[in-house]
């Protein structure tokens, strides 16, 4: 697949123009990020649009441009909910939703991203994976409220009270048997991805 | 000859007049760069395809055939390049019979518009080829050259400079 | 096979060959050693016959061809091989001059060492060597040439225009009107088409009806023209000049000849049916009916699935009322054969189905709508008597969206824009503004005004006070999320210009439908023996070049058949394929290429392997010879049976067996190497 | 019974108990026998992938390893929730389009003693499987108490009818096949607008005044379609709508009541099973009121005005074009 940066003089010293390409190959699958007409079609869709810094149109125009600083530092792959609206409707078929995933992970890397709720969650919750296999929620939300959202204590304990007293959240973890398989495994992983 | 010299292989193409032929007449006008390894014959439609062809161009030094004409169902001729691809899936089948990697004969649908990608198909099975290595398959009925290379005189354009030049 | 596998070509130095080598500028000789091709096929090629071989920097140039001519007379060359271009450049070219100097033309071969190998490599030393090979491929094929003359067939001057509307109407008139005869078969119960059901056209917003009525009643009138509607074409045998054609007639159920079209009929008739061709599903009809008021002809029809007494036994109010008695119940389909010499086919298209884009909620909101139901809304004919009203049928739209490029540029549904639907939105913007004086939103992703009086008529939109958008819209909804937007629909977008997601609520959403090849594209390109893109759309000879004529001698094609196109295009392919036509028809004759399949009755063995190869029907088998033959005039040369018949009895001229395997020698340059044996150096 | 691997994921065995134990108890009326993949771990969810792409994948590829071991003749893997169902679709299919994405999965799994080849294995959601591998027919055969009276809004959320890789639903916006199922049960299904549009996800978590609007969104149209209660497919829908409306209540000032509960729920009711066994009462947002139409014990009755949406007389106005064909036309005639 070829792609190219948009109208910048072409700099062969200005990684910034490579920048459309690193994020496709960052992707899983294939992006076509390169094929994104400027319709507003996700820009359009998007449930939470409303609270993007940037329409997820607007953000593959900035990548286009090479703006990869901006691009980083946008709030909009964090918002996105993964509804996949905007991937079923894209006509020009964009995996969208892949490629803000990838945004969020460039941001990480870059530590460009200067807002830490969501970047703290999803640390948090990958963290828990890592440790025991799966998800565990009351370790989840007691640290990540307690946190960032202490305000929100009072208003939410009677619903994790309700959560604990119907028997809908556990207080201790569960472990998976073959945890030091798995924490081999993605050991493994991270080693190829460079993020070990 | 030179072991170490890359080995260049011959590749006979079969291109239809209506896309294939335009195909490669628009990498041309496009100035698509591939290697030199391809010689094209024109036909009127893949549909004139005789396997014998195929037969004939291995066995007279070539090492492999690439076989091109319109996408299905955008014929010229309506529907047959569905017979040249009924044919090239029996012709595989023989060639293994024979012997003969079937991967020497390939199978690729060109539009007249699509003068890359035709490009691209001709490096790629040239690379491919190149990896197989010579073929060496043809009857020998008076053929061999006088270094008793079967096939080295129509294999090696080098080799066919000094001749021509001596 | 295993015989033709150790056949060698046989040496015939009794020909005498030259070859040329073109420079072309520097295209070919700045990659191509042309001095060294020519001065080693003299050399090496001797003893396969060439005794000349000349480099020149443009071969096609008029000093160019003389040399060739030059050579041919003195030096009695009796084959030429021409190391240029592409064969469909210049092919033509060096025949014609073989044929000045008195050699048959086919007996020249033209082979390309410019788009194959000067344009394409940059190793001099490489390229050059297979030039030489292209060079000797082409001097064992030329060896294997035959004269050959063009074929000629006489043209029957009638022709066969298949569909009524305005680009078939148009292709009618201008063959009538040169005099000659047409047969106009249209599947509807009138002509007219689409067009019949538009209401102003773009830019000029004339009248449809008004512009298109008068060629409706010409070409119904005419003479030279035998209208033939309600009726379907089920064959085609023959070929160029001289087909034959079979046209299905439905049954009318009304006596033509005494109908005098007063309608009384249908305002009897007890039977309602919704009308799903003309009126775009938004109007009604009766079971017996003409779609319109100025319908030609002005017979009507009766549908009989609809039709009260022929389904139930018992009604026949038509019959009762009509006061000419034309009413025929007993009316059975007709099957007539017409000859005609030449076809046109200008079918048309079908509507994108906006109901797939689920997210603009046609089908499923009842105030969306199709450009088509809005056209018919806007038709002071239509259901609505023009005004333009949302579907209670009674209420007038205060604020109205208008969505462009439904179902086109959609890798989801059709990837190509369907040309018109930008005008026709602005056209529909611009009704709406001066019928209802509502606000008007249109929802754009790029706006595609281009040729005469286009963009103008978007400024003059714009001067109107539409307010446009640009961006694709998301989705149509009556979900209501804030204040203002009960009982609307809310079209929600991203403004692109702004970057921000939008909400907007409107009375009534129009889709700008693309359109579509019609359903039965593929079956009717079979039946006529044409192809098809994969979209369905028709395939023309040559994309710029020989637009309207197909790869099938004798049929043309016009309108939207071939592809998206407005009224004004329509017209001028119409026009254009009768043009086509009409030279035809005056040469009375035409010249085929000679490159025809033909059977050698003696080698035949009546396998009958190649009769169902054809797709041109161009193979008969005669059981009482147990043999097959070809019929030349049909045969378009694709060769397929040449390659399939096992008995070797099948040869095509131009592409025969011996020229493909002698150029496949050729090229593998294996002549060379018995060329110190077979003759001295 | 037909056998599927099954693959819960972490919600079955806690915030969506209630999926669980329905789904448990109607699986032997339904024909379903259901294999648990042994020591399968987290999915990741919608996170981890937004962290770092090959150990997300990896994480989701030790599952599909996992089931392809274990799988001795069954291919096909059963999820129920949403984001697992899609996580182990999307990996089996990115790993077959990406080959560079395959190689380093099973460089990693193989670090694990495992390998997965993509598109060994079949991932389907519940629904998909009770619609066309066991049928409605097969359900409504099933039906002893139907749900007569009870008005639903079928809400998918995103991710099942979404991307849908294997084409597998009749639309992305509007598909049909939940409200078939719940029309099968006997219950009157409205025709939800939103029944795919986003819960929120993890935004109450992470962005919670964007969650409350796409909750709040969601719980107004329900309500303004005079709907007894939502249902759901999905465990992260559930646990926003019913654990989060009455914070979101609290963030608008609005006082809407809007029950969310699993089909698998509703199935075994229809079936006649114990409601105790079905996980009623684990929801937050109190379904009494709304089961008590159709006949459960409640301490009291909340009258509900059976007011439905004035609808235009057929013959009024301009015809409506017909729907497009997407359901078979027997069961269109049994509406």
């Amino acid at each position: 697949m070829t792609t190219h940066t948009a109208a910048s003089p072409p700099d062969p010293n200005n990684p910034n123009l490579r920048f459309l390409e690193e994020v496709s190959l960052a992707t899983a699958g294939v992006s076509r990020l390169e094929m994104c007409i400027q319709c507003g079609t996700c820009g359009g869709s998007c449930p939470s649009a409303a609270d993007m810094d940037h329409t997820p149109r607007m953000l593959f125009a900035m990548i286009r441009a090479g703006m990869r600083e901006e691009a980083l530092r946008s709030n909009t792959p964090w918002i996105c909910v993964s509804c996949y609206h905007c991937v079923v409707r894209c006509p020009q078929d964009v995996h969208i939703a892949d490629v803000m995933y990838t945004l969020k992970s460039m941001a990480i890397r870059a530590k460009l991203y200067r807002e830490s709720t969501a970047p703290d969650f999803a640390r948090t919750f990958v963290d828990n994976i890592e440790s025991y296999g799966r998800s565990y929620e009351f370790g989840l939300a007691t640290r990540h409220y307690l946190k960032h959202f202490p305000l929100r204590m009072p208003g939410i304990a009677p619903m994790g009270l309700g959560m604990l007293t119907k028997g809908r959240m556990d207080i201790k973890p569960r472990r998976i048997k073959g945890i030091g398989q798995l924490k081999t495994i993605l050991a493994r992983a991270k080693e190829l991805e460079g993020v070990a | 000859m030179n072991e170490q010299e890359q080995f260049e292989p011959v590749i006979i193409g079969f291109t239809c007049n209506w896309c294939s032929y335009r195909a490669a007449d628009l990498a041309g006008t496009a100035r698509v760069k591939y290697p030199p390894n391809i010689r094209l014959i024109r036909l009127m439609c893949s549909g004139r395809l005789d396997p014998t062809f195929v037969l004939k161009a291995l066995a007279g030094g070539a090492d492999g055939v690439l076989i091109t004409g319109c996408h299905p169902g955008e014929c010229h001729y309506i529907e047959q390049n569905y017979k040249a691809l009924r044919r090239y899936l029996l012709l595989q089948r023989t060639l293994k019979q024979f012997g003969i990697e079937p991967e020497r004969v390939k199978l690729v649908w060109a539009s007249a518009a699509e003068g890359v990608k035709l490009a691209e198909a001709i490096t790629a099975m040239v690379e491919e080829i190149r990896a197989l290595g010579p073929l060496n398959w043809r009857n020998d009925e008076g053929r061999t050259t006088k270094d008793g290379h079967p096939s080295s005189f129509v294999h090696r354009p080098s080799s066919e400079q000094a001749e021509v030049a001596a | 096979m295993t015989d033709e596998l150790i056949s060698q070509t046989p040496a015939d130095p009794q020909e005498r060959i030259g070859v040329y080598v073109c420079h072309c500028g520097t295209n070919i000789a700045g990659v191509v050693d042309v001095v060294d091709v020519a001065q080693w096929a003299v050399g090496r090629l001797k003893h396969r016959g060439v005794v000349i071989a000349r480099d020149y920097k443009f071969m096609c140039s008029s000093l160019g061809q003389e040399l060739i001519e030059k050579d041919i007379k003195e030096l009695g060359l009796t084959r030429v091989v021409v190391a240029a271009c592409s064969p469909h450049l210049h092919e033509q070219t060096f025949r014609t001059a073989c044929q000045r100097a008195g050699l048959n033309p086919y007996l020249c071969e033209l082979v390309s060492i410019r788009e194959q190998v000067s344009w394409v490599h940059t190793d001099r030393v490489a390229a050059t060597g297979k030039a030489k090979a292209v060079v000797s491929g082409g001097v064992e094929r030329v060896l294997h040439h035959q004269p050959l003359e063009p074929l000629h067939v006489p043209i029957h001057p009638a022709t066969l225009v298949v569909g009524g509307g305005i680009a078939g109407i148009q292709a009618a008139l201008e063959i009538a009107d040169a005099g000659y005869p047409v047969y106009l078969v249209e599947r509807e119960p009138s002509i007219g088409g689409h067009m019949a059901q538009f209401d102003k056209t773009f830019p000029t917003l004339d009248c449809a009806a008004c512009i298109l009525t008068p060629r409706m009643v010409s070409v119904g009138t005419h003479p030279n023209v035998t209208p033939l509607t309600w009726s379907e074409v089920t064959k085609v045998d023959g070929y160029v000049g001289n087909f034959t054609v079979t046209i299905k007639k439905k049954a009318r159920y009304v006596k033509t000849e005494l109908c005098t079209g007063c309608g009384i009929c249908q305002e009897k008739c007890p039977k309602k049916v919704i009308d799903d061709i003309y009126e775009a599903g938004l109007g009604y009809r009766k079971a017996v009916y003409t779609p319109f008021p100025q319908a030609v002809p002005k017979y009507p029809v009766i549908d009989r699935p609809n039709c009260t007494y022929f389904q139930k036994g018992t009604c026949r109010a038509c019959e009762k009322f009509c006061p000419t008695g034309a009413i025929d119940f007993t009316q059975k389909d007709e099957t007539i054969t017409v000859p005609v010499g030449n076809i046109i086919l200008a079918t048309g298209y079908d509507i994108f189905d906006a109901r797939r884009v689920s997210q603009y909620g046609y089908g499923r909101l009842a105030n969306v709508f199709t450009s088509l139901e809005f056209e018919r809304l806007s038709n002071a004919a239509g259901p609505t008597n023009g005004n333009i009203f949302l579907r209670d049928g009674k209420t007038m739209p205060k604020t109205v969206g208008v969505i462009h490029c439904v179902g086109s540029r959609d890798r989801n549904f059709n990837n190509y824009c369907s040309v018109i639907c930008c005008m026709q939105s602005l056209k529909f913007a611009h009704l709406v503004k001066e019928r209802t004086g509502a606000t008007v939103y249109n929802f754009y992703i790029d706006m595609r005004t281009a040729f005469k009086a286009y963009d103008e008529f978007y400024q003059r939109v714009l001067e109107e006070g539409t307010l446009f958008v640009r961006g694709k819209v998301a989705e149509v909804t009556d979900a209501v999320r804030l204040p203002g937007e009960e009982d609307k629909l809310i079209i929600q977008v991203e403004d692109t210009l702004v970057g921000k997601q939008r909400r907007i609520p409107v009375d009534m959403v129009i889709l700008s439908v693309g359109l579509e090849p019609r359903r039965d594209a593929k079956a009717v390109a079979q039946l006529f023996g044409i192809s098809c893109s994969a979209d369905g759309w028709y395939i023309e000879k040559h994309p710029k070049l020989d637009p309207v004529a197909t790869m099938t001698e004798g049929i043309f094609i016009a309108g939207c058949n071939q592809g998206p196109k407005d009224i004004p295009s329509s017209v001028v392919q119409g026009a254009a394929a009768a043009a086509r036509v009409l030279g035809r028809i005056q040469q009375k004759e035409i010249a085929l290429e000679p490159f025809r399949a033909s059977v050698d009755e003696d080698k035949c063995s009546g396998c009958r392997i190649c009769n169902n190869l054809c797709p041109f029907n161009a193979i008969t088998f005669h059981e009482d010879r147990m043999v097959t033959e070809i019929n030349p005039a049909l045969c378009q040369g694709c060769g397929t049976c040449v390659a399939a018949c096992p008995a070797g009895a099948i040869s095509g001229t131009g592409f025969s067996n011996e020229q493909v395997l002698a150029q496949i020698e050729g090229l593998l340059m294996l002549n060379l190497e018995t060329a110190s044996e077979a003759v001295p150096v | 019974m037909t056998r599927y691997l099954y693959y819960p994921g972490c919600s079955m065995e806690s915030n969506a108990k209630a999926y669980h134990e329905s789904l448990l108890a109607v699986c032997e009326p339904l024909g379903l026998d259901l294999e648990e993949i042994r020591d399968w771990n987290c999915c990741g969810a919608t996170e981890y992938v937004g962290i770092s792409l090959t150990p997300a994948y990896a994480l989701i590829g030790r599952n599909l390893a996992l089931a392809a071991q274990q799988a001795n003749g069954a291919r096909t893997v059963l999820a129920p929730c949403s984001a697992c169902y899609l996580n182990l679709a999307k990996a089996d299919h990115y790993m077959q389009e990406s080959p560079r994405l395959n190689e380093r999965v099973n460089i990693a799994l193989a670090a694990g003693g495992l390998q997965y080849r993509p598109g060994s294995l079949q991932i389907r959601h519940l629904l998909d499987v009770i619609i066309h591998d066991i049928g409605l027919e097969a359900v409504k055969s099933n039906v002893v108490r139907p749900l007569k009276g009870l008005r639903v809004a079928p809400y998918l959320g995103c991710m099942v009818p979404r991307p849908d890789y294997e084409k597998r639903w009749s639309d992305h916006e509007h598909p049909n096949e939940l409200d078939r199922l719940l029309k099968a049960l006997g219950a009157e299904v409205i025709d939800f607008p939103l029944k795919t549009h986003c819960c929120g996800g993890h935004m109450t978590h992470i962005g919670p005044s964007t969650a409350f609007e796409l909750i709040r969104r969601l719980v107004q149209a329900a309500d303004h379609y005079k709907a007894d209660m939502m249902v759901t497919l999905c465990p992260m829908c559930q646990m926003n709508i019913d654990g989060f409306q009455a914070e979101m209540n609290r963030h608008f000032h609005t006082n809407y009541h809007m029950p969310i509960i699993f089909f698998t729920q509703l199935i075994g009711l229809a079936f006649g099973k114990d409601p105790n066994v079905l996980g009623f009462g684990r929801e937050l947002t109190d379904a009494r009121a709304a089961l008590s139409k159709i006949g459960f014990q409640v301490p009291e009755v909340v009258e509900r005005a059976e007011t439905r949406a004035a609808r235009r007389s057929k013959k009024e106005g301009l015809p409506m074009p017909p729907p497009l064909q997407r359901v078979p036309e027997d069961e269109e005639a049994d509406k």
